[in-house]
């Protein structure tokens, strides 16, 4: 018995080993930062990594890089593997490069988890900032022992006692998120608008990400204000919804809309193989999938918005300001700063939005968040940053930095 | 051994043979004693080792013992329902439900303890709606629990789709503190250990898990005493959530799922035969759950990437239980 | 003899086909006809294709007592890296059947391994794989797999009922009519005796583990096929994907007392499904649904669990009745007598 | 008969953790030889046929059959090296068919390219049982749906499917109600008729005597001697084995069957389906009330009946002085019955937990204190007393009952009831597959009890045991009394035997 248990043991060592080796090898910084015995190896293939997925990052550096202090920068979300996850990765991970910081991802977790989760990250390692996608009191309560500055990323609080608990922390340093709520809204509006009256609705469960939440209140707030749009049929399970198409589909033939709270390619081939995408179906959606031009072309989506990325960068540009020289943006942090998404409606802006939005260059490329940083831009004001939110467009991006992009 | 033995086996060797043998024995005693425990401090070297000594810093241990708490609780209630070889997957859903029912009362301006008593109300509703279907319906009790889980959930989110409940966190900021949690735990873990080992109650459900029959036939009230287990466990979810939801503030849809699994892999990490009977031990459990908030404390603590943390627990889980389980059943296991 | 055998099967016929039937008008007259459509059947079949094979495949470790948690994380696993391979190779829809069912055969392999070598029962350890075949295509393809439609032909209509008759003659076969089956069958209704008059139960259940793998390939065949997408989920996510194969599995089970389990499985998986779709179709809210699909679950579980109880109280009551009668005639013949 | 050698082993030990079950045991067995092995419980006589059989190995010491060697790594290796065993304890699979219970692990022989060939196989099945004279039994039944008995017989059929050179009989007979012994002692002719060798062990002696050519006395693990046809005799045997004077006859002397009038236990037309119909019964003070019949007669779920563990369809089971209904097991010991049943490993004991625990169980509601509390020197001191009381051979009370021996568990069971001073005892097949040493313990305990006052209902399938010991015998045959008996001198067997079959 002793015996097979040692031949077990070996086996698993190796094997535990092996994974070990990848994990502090083959992989991003953060494992770097913390264990300095394999520090050598991935500083190697961080250089080549990041030169691989900024262009312009070098001469960055060059130009301002090396006199910057060097900040190390936490970054927490749900889960990085859905698209916007690694969309707010490598956006951060650019930054941070550029302006010689050093990025921490990990996942936030739900519950008490969470709470957990965030203390042994604090615990681990020396952080000086964090940014975090959805917070609560009880998480910032903790950032505040560890004594760590946090600035929130998409999906404000909403109930009264959450703000007014949040807010009455010094180190919170306010909020900048999407209009998940008017997301929703124009999603049941353009569907209003396209002449669909009888629409299902496909969310997350409540209480997953305040974002998605947001998204569904603007939906039902629409069914609302326009009774004669009936909705025929809801689902809030994780994952399924692709699943629930056909259901939907089989028992109520007379579907005309439908909307989603977020689009993914599984939900665009679900719906060709239902064969409704023969234009009898409009559909609306957050998010841009690689189907998604396709279906602009074809008339069959209505509506769509995506890069909320760009919050994530707005909100590292205020956590940057107070870390380099204590400016505070946001001096009432109780409202957050709102941003739009970038809205599609023809497949035109949807070549515009792969072009300009989904490529390697972030929406706003390091110079520009420059111009946000009080220590480089020392009249950038608050309202500035409204300003700033206000005219995120596709157009204004292209405008910015469209030359940079080489076709 | 009795005098015929030593008639027949008073020749040298036999001698001989008979004492190594014993002292083979005795060393086995000794190993299967430690074994337990081999799991947990592996880990506790391993993660000291990664994090350069960060693992065992004050305040981490202090991390610890709040992060481990909920589910040692929960981990002593299990222990009697798993010990007479039930299961429950139904509490995380009924720990959300319950930490609703108190977050509403405390934010409608009732009675701190009566929200809790509420609280605590709720979760032993639903242990008992387990224990019923299983008992009186005849109802596999996995499978039945499966059930009672999918209904308190639908009731949760239902709840919950309207907006979160959020208490008022700093109000309630003792509820947090870590000397209230070590008391509570203690006293927990001296009843826990008392009811399990010293009294009819904890001895029964062990005969239980053993052989259904020759408990009954030894004159065993089965059903009562499996009930009595589940409302013991439902207790112990309704203390976890209360600490839980003062914990992290508020409730959302989300809330309390995935404590099952949790409750689950801490039974199988420490060694608990999931079929129950004479081998099972509380403090079995009681590793179990300290095992896994050690590994994701510890995991986080290390700074892998995302990615690779589940794959590395994944990974540790397996080591674990292979250093650590009780074979004794050999092939019969399943 | 013969026509007893017949009477017998037309009950048990009727008794297993009592569930989904009942459902299917009860939801017909709830839903004022929206599920009694042709279309709905067929789509309510063609959504219960995936359970139906994840169950036969759990179904293989079941009746040996095994329950394989991570079921749903190997079908993910393999989805995510059959269908790259398929792509990188360029080897088209055979190539993800065929790397998919690779996949799952070593993850299956090596479940089965690990579970000899390490003798901890099959729940602990199958927890365990399940962490690690969720995250280990993580390291490899961070972003999932994405597949062009010319390659998830096999998830569209009369594929996937191809291959759903084809896996229905394999495990028919497999469970009734093979050594390996009934061996299966000997180790799970006592595991002591079958080892002690010779049976390998190492090997046996190794088997099992491997056969049930593939059918767990060809569902995440289909899985990846219909989605066209997998991303790589979170810790313990994989378990939604097989939650409904479980169900249906726990139907079958009792199911299988009236007729075949093959069968059987396919009737639980179908019930389940329809049980889902006919809240949908009868248009209650998301949330409603989710309550009375856990109360009515457990009333068609308790139906089931106590199939025949009635009919035992019955016999019972008759038995007792001539017991009294005869008993009565024995006192007055007594009587008589003095 | 050539005097060929068939097996031979020489040296084999064999031990279980630090209890040595067998120390250096040679054995030689002939062509056409019927060898019994007999020894007190305990003593390895099990674990060298179960060595022999392949279902255990030796630590030490070699086999030669026919002449090679011979090391089985299964019991079905053993069976094609022509070596088969009919096991103690019941041994078929539930829930299928009697063909695969018959060739389990074997089955493959009967696959056309995978598939199995069920005409095939229930045929071979039908030879087998026909071969061994059970006709009524057929390979497409399935195992649950015979009784105990038929179910052994299965077993035999399993033994002699393929035809052995050496069968191994483990305390198979005593186990066996009339039907199959018969079945058996043919067998044992035929195969030595066919030069072929019996290894028979059984705690019968005079069955012993009447069968085998030459006894092999077990003692500790230990050889004590090998007796041939001359030099046999019980009280021989008897001594050797147990390595101490027997005195005495083995059952009670006295042969007065009267006891005190006043009724404890009373049965008011109980029935049962489908096992039996409106069975009034009376038990008084200091009685030991035997119940006969065979072993599907009914008897025993008369006893589960009166225990409260099975519920009567009609009628009720009253303790007459407390006018309690028996309704369930929790009434039946908290009013001090106690009941062991013939079941032994799957009802009457915790395979998996240790003796201590498996001793104190029915006593724990007794000890408990404030609060449920139990004190755990009770608790050990019952086990150490009930240990050297019932001279269970074990470690010590921390051991687990599973790697006792089949008397032994038994010692343990009743050691258990005696725990609770119970006033009525039900035991069912009390003496089933013990040796003589117990059996006369057992016997004497019995007395005792009764001298006590105690109340004791016997269910037995022997009928000697029952003239032996009963004041009064109740004998049934297909669910109803056919006869009751009184105790008396010219009390015989056959006159029981007529109204039970």
């Amino acid at each position: 018995m002793l015996k097979k248990m040692k031949k077990c043991m070996a086996f698993l060592l190796i094997l535990c080993m092996a994974v070990t080796a990848t994990a502090c090898g083959g992989n991003t910084d953060n494992s770097a930062a913390v264990n300095e015995n394999t520090a050598s190896s991935t500083d190697a293939n961080k250089n080549t990594d990041t030169d691989t997925n900024t262009g312009s990052e070098t001469d960055e550096n060059a130009a301002s890089g090396e006199e910057l202090p060097r900040f190390k920068i936490l970054f927490a979300y749900q889960q990085y593997e859905d698209k916007l996850g690694g969309e707010f990765k490598s956006a951060i991970q650019y930054l941070c490069d550029a302006y010689n910081c050093e990025a921490v991802f990990y996942e936030s977790g739900s519950g008490d988890t969470a709470v957990g989760n965030l203390e042994s990250v604090l615990t681990a390692g020396d952080i000086d900032g964090l940014i975090s996608v959805g917070f609560d009191t009880a998480r910032m309560e903790v950032a505040s022992k560890y004594n760590v500055p946090v600035v929130l990323a998409c999906g404000f609080p909403s109930v009264e006692a959450e703000v007014s608990g949040i807010t009455s922390y010094d180190l919170f340093l306010g909020g900048v998120t999407d209009s998940d709520y008017r997301a929703g809204y124009r999603a049941m509006e353009s569907l209003y608008e396209a002449g669909c009256r009888q629409v299902t609705y496909s969310g997350l469960s409540a209480g997953f990400a305040k974002s998605h939440d947001d998204r569904t209140k603007g939906v039902m707030d629409f069914l609302e204000a326009n009774p004669d749009m009936i909705l025929l049929a809801d689902s809030y399970t994780m994952g399924k919804a692709s699943e629930d198409i056909p259901t939907f589909n089989a028992s109520f033939p007379e579907i005309e809309g439908m909307a989603f709270t977020s689009m993914s390619d599984a939900l665009y081939n679900a719906i060709e193989s239902e064969d409704l995408a023969d234009g009898s179906v409009k559909i609306a959606g957050v998010d841009i999938s690689s189907k998604t031009g396709e279906f602009f072309e074809r008339g069959i989506q209505v509506w769509g918005c995506g890069g909320q990325y760009g919050t994530a960068m707005v909100s590292w540009a205020i956590l940057y300001n107070y870390l380099i020289d204590g400016t505070r943006i946001i001096s009432d942090t109780t409202t957050p700063i709102e941003r739009d998404y970038l809205e599609i409606t023809t497949y035109e802006e949807f070549e515009d939005f792969v072009k300009y939005v989904g490529v390697s260059l972030p929406v706003y490329d390091a110079e520009e968040i420059k111009e946000l940083i009080h220590y480089f831009n020392p009249d950038i004001t608050y309202e500035g940053y409204l300003s700033h939110a206000e005219n995120y467009t596709l157009q204004d991006i292209i405008e910015r930095h469209g030359d940079k992009i080489n076709d | 051994m009795d005098n015929s033995a030593a008639i027949t086996r008073e020749s040298e060797e036999n001698q001989r043979i008979q004492q190594d043998l014993d002292r083979k024995a005795k060393s086995k005693n000794l190993l299967n004693i430690i074994i337990p425990y081999i799991g947990l401090g592996f880990l506790f070297v391993f993660f000291i080792i990664v994090t350069q000594g960060k693992f065992i810093s004050t305040i981490n241990i202090e991390n610890l013992i709040t992060q481990s708490f909920s589910l040692t609780i929960i981990a002593i209630g299990a222990s009697f329902v798993y010990a007479h070889g039930g299961t429950d997957f139904s509490i995380g859903a009924t720990c959300g439900c319950a930490q609703l029912v108190c977050g509403l009362l405390i934010v409608s301006g009732y009675p701190l303890w009566i929200a809790i008593a509420a609280c605590i109300l709720v979760t032993i509703l639903g242990a008992s709606a387990t224990a019923g279907i299983a008992l009186g319906l005849g109802v596999p009790v996995f499978i039945g629990s499966m059930c009672v889980r999918t209904t308190f959930n639908g009731i949760l989110q239902y709840v919950a789709e309207s907006g979160e409940v959020v208490i008022d966190y700093k109000q309630y900021m003792f509820m947090n503190s870590t000397y209230l949690k070590v008391i509570i735990l203690v006293v927990f873990l001296a009843v826990g250990y008392y009811l399990f080992n010293y009294t009819v109650f904890g001895k029964y459900n062990k005969a239980i898990g053993g052989n259904p029959v020759t408990a009954v036939q030894a004159g065993v009230k089965h059903k009562k005493l499996i009930f009595a287990a589940y409302v013991a466990l439902g207790l112990c979810v309704g203390v976890a959530a209360v600490f839980t939801l003062f914990r992290t503030g508020k409730v959302t849809g989300t809330t309390g799922s995935g404590v099952e699994f949790n409750m689950m892999m801490a039974i199988a990490l420490g060694g608990f035969p999931m079929r129950g009977g004479e081998r099972s031990r509380l403090s079995a459990a009681i590793v179990g759950a300290v095992t896994i908030t050690v590994l994701a404390n510890g995991l986080q603590l290390w700074g892998l990437d995302p990615a690779t943390i589940n794959c590395v627990k994944g990974v540790l889980f397996v080591l674990i239980v292979a250093l650590s389980y009780d074979r004794s059943d050999g092939k019969l296991i399943s | 003899m013969k026509k007893r055998n017949w009477k017998r099967i037309i009950i048990n016929t009727i008794i297993s086909l009592i569930i989904p039937v009942g459902m299917f008008l009860i939801f017909a007259v709830l839903s004022k006809g929206r599920t009694a459509t042709v279309k709905m059947f067929v789509t309510t079949f063609r959504q219960s294709i995936i359970p139906i094979i994840i169950c036969w495949g759990l179904m293989l470790n079941m009746s040996v007592g095994m329950m394989n948690f991570s079921a749903g994380a190997m079908m993910l696993c393999a989805g995510i890296l059959g269908g790259n391979l398929a792509q990188m190779t360029g080897t088209g829809i055979p190539g993800v059947l065929v790397f998919c069912l690779l996949v799952t055969l070593v993850e299956g392999a090596i479940t089965g391994f690990l579970y000899n070598k390490m003798r901890v029962p099959c729940m602990v350890l199958t927890i365990g794989m399940m962490m690690i075949w969720e995250s280990f295509p993580k390291l490899i393809f961070s972003s999932g797999v994405n597949l062009p439609s010319s390659m998830t032909l096999l998830a569209r209509s009369p594929y996937c009922f191809i291959l759903l008759g084809v896996m229905f003659v394999v495990f028919h076969m497999l469970y009734n009519k093979t050594a390996f089956g009934h061996n299966l069958r000997a180790i799970g209704n006592n595991q002591a005796i079958a080892n002690s008059v010779g049976l390998d139960s190492d090997k046996i259940k190794f088997a099992s583990f491997v056969f049930g793998a593939i059918f767990l390939g060809i569902a995440a065949t289909l899985y990846v096929s219909e989605r066209g997408e997998l991303r790589n989920v979170q810790f313990m996510a994989s378990m939604t994907i097989m939650m409904d194969g479980f169900m249906g599995m726990f139907l079958a089970l009792f199911l299988s007392k009236y007729c075949n389990m093959s069968v059987a499985v396919i009737i639980g998986s179908f019930s389940m499904k329809m049980l889902s779709n006919g809240f949908v179709a009868i248009g209650l809210s998301a949330r409603t649904r989710d309550i009375m699909q856990g109360l009515l679950l457990l009333v068609l579980l308790t139906i089931s669990a106590n199939a025949g109880v009635f009919e035992r109280i019955k016999t019972n009551k008759a038995f007792a009745k001539s017991a009294d009668d005869e008993y009565r005639k024995i006192q007055q013949t007594g009587k008589s007598i003095q | 008969m050539g005097k060929e050698l068939l097996l031979s082993a020489q040296g084999v030990c064999k031990a279980f953790g630090p209890t040595r079950a067998l120390i250096d045991v040679d054995v030689d067995i002939m062509r056409g030889e019927v060898r019994g092995l007999i020894g007190e419980n305990g003593s390895g006589k099990s674990t060298f046929s179960s060595i022999t059989a392949g279902a255990l190995k030796a630590d030490t010491g070699k086999f030669t059959l026919k002449g090679n060697a011979y090391s089985p790594q299964n019991m079905v290796e053993a069976q094609s090296g022509g070596v088969s065993m009919i096991i103690q304890e019941t041994g078929v699979i539930p829930g299928i068919n009697v063909s695969s219970n018959i060739f389990a692990g074997r089955l493959d022989r009967f696959t056309k390219m995978g598939f199995l060939d069920w005409k095939k196989c229930h045929k071979a099945a039908n030879e087998a049982l026909d071969k061994i004279g059970a006709p009524e039994i057929r390979g497409e039944m399935m195992i649950d749906s015979l009784n105990f008995e038929d179910k052994k017989i299965v077993e035999i059929a399993r033994a002699m499917s393929s035809d052995p050179d050496l069968l191994i009989i483990d305390e198979t007979t005593t186990a066996l109600a009339a039907k199959g012994r018969q079945l058996i002692y043919n067998l044992i002719k035929q195969m030595r008729e066919a030069n072929k060798s019996i290894l028979f062990i059984s705690h019968d002696l005079d069955e012993l005597m009447s069968v085998c050519d030459t006894i092999t006395v077990l003692r500790d693990g230990v050889i004590i001697d090998t007796l041939d046809k001359e030099n046999m005799s019980i009280e021989l045997m008897r001594d050797l084995m147990v390595g101490r004077e027997l005195v005495g006859s083995y059952y009670r002397e006295d042969f007065d069957g009267s006891s005190s009038d006043e009724v404890v236990l009373e049965a008011r037309q109980i029935s049962l389906r489908p096992y039996f119909k409106n069975i009034d019964l009376t038990l008084h003070k200091g009685e030991i009330l035997g119940l006969g019949g065979l072993s599907d007669c009914g008897m025993h779920e008369i006893g589960k009946v009166l225990f409260g563990f099975e519920k009567t369809l009609t009628g009720e089971v009253v303790l007459t002085e407390k006018g309690k209904k028996v309704d369930s097991t929790t009434t039946a010991v908290t009013h001090s019955i106690a009941y062991v049943s013939k079941d032994r490993d799957k009802e009457s004991i915790i395979l998996n937990s240790s003796i201590q625990s498996n001793i104190v169980l029915p006593s724990l509601r007794r000890f408990s204190r404030f609060l449920g509390f139990i004190p755990r020197k009770s608790e050990s001191g019952l086990t150490s007393a009930q240990i050297d009381q019932m001279r269970i051979k074990c470690r010590n009370g921390k051991q687990l009952v599973k790697e006792l021996s089949g008397g032994n568990k038994q010692k343990v069971v009743f050691s258990k009831w005696l725990g609770t001073e119970a006033d009525i005892l039900i035991l069912d097949c009390p003496t089933r597959g013990i040796d003589v040493g117990v059996k006369a313990d057992m016997y004497k305990l019995m007395m005792q009890l009764k001298k006590q006052g105690k109340s004791i209902i016997m269910i037995s399938e022997e009928q000697l045991e029952l003239i032996g010991m009963s004041d009064r015998i109740m004998l049934l045959k297909d669910g109803s009394v056919t006869k009751e008996l009184m105790r008396s001198k010219d009390l015989n067997e056959r006159e029981v035997i007529n109204y039970i079959i």
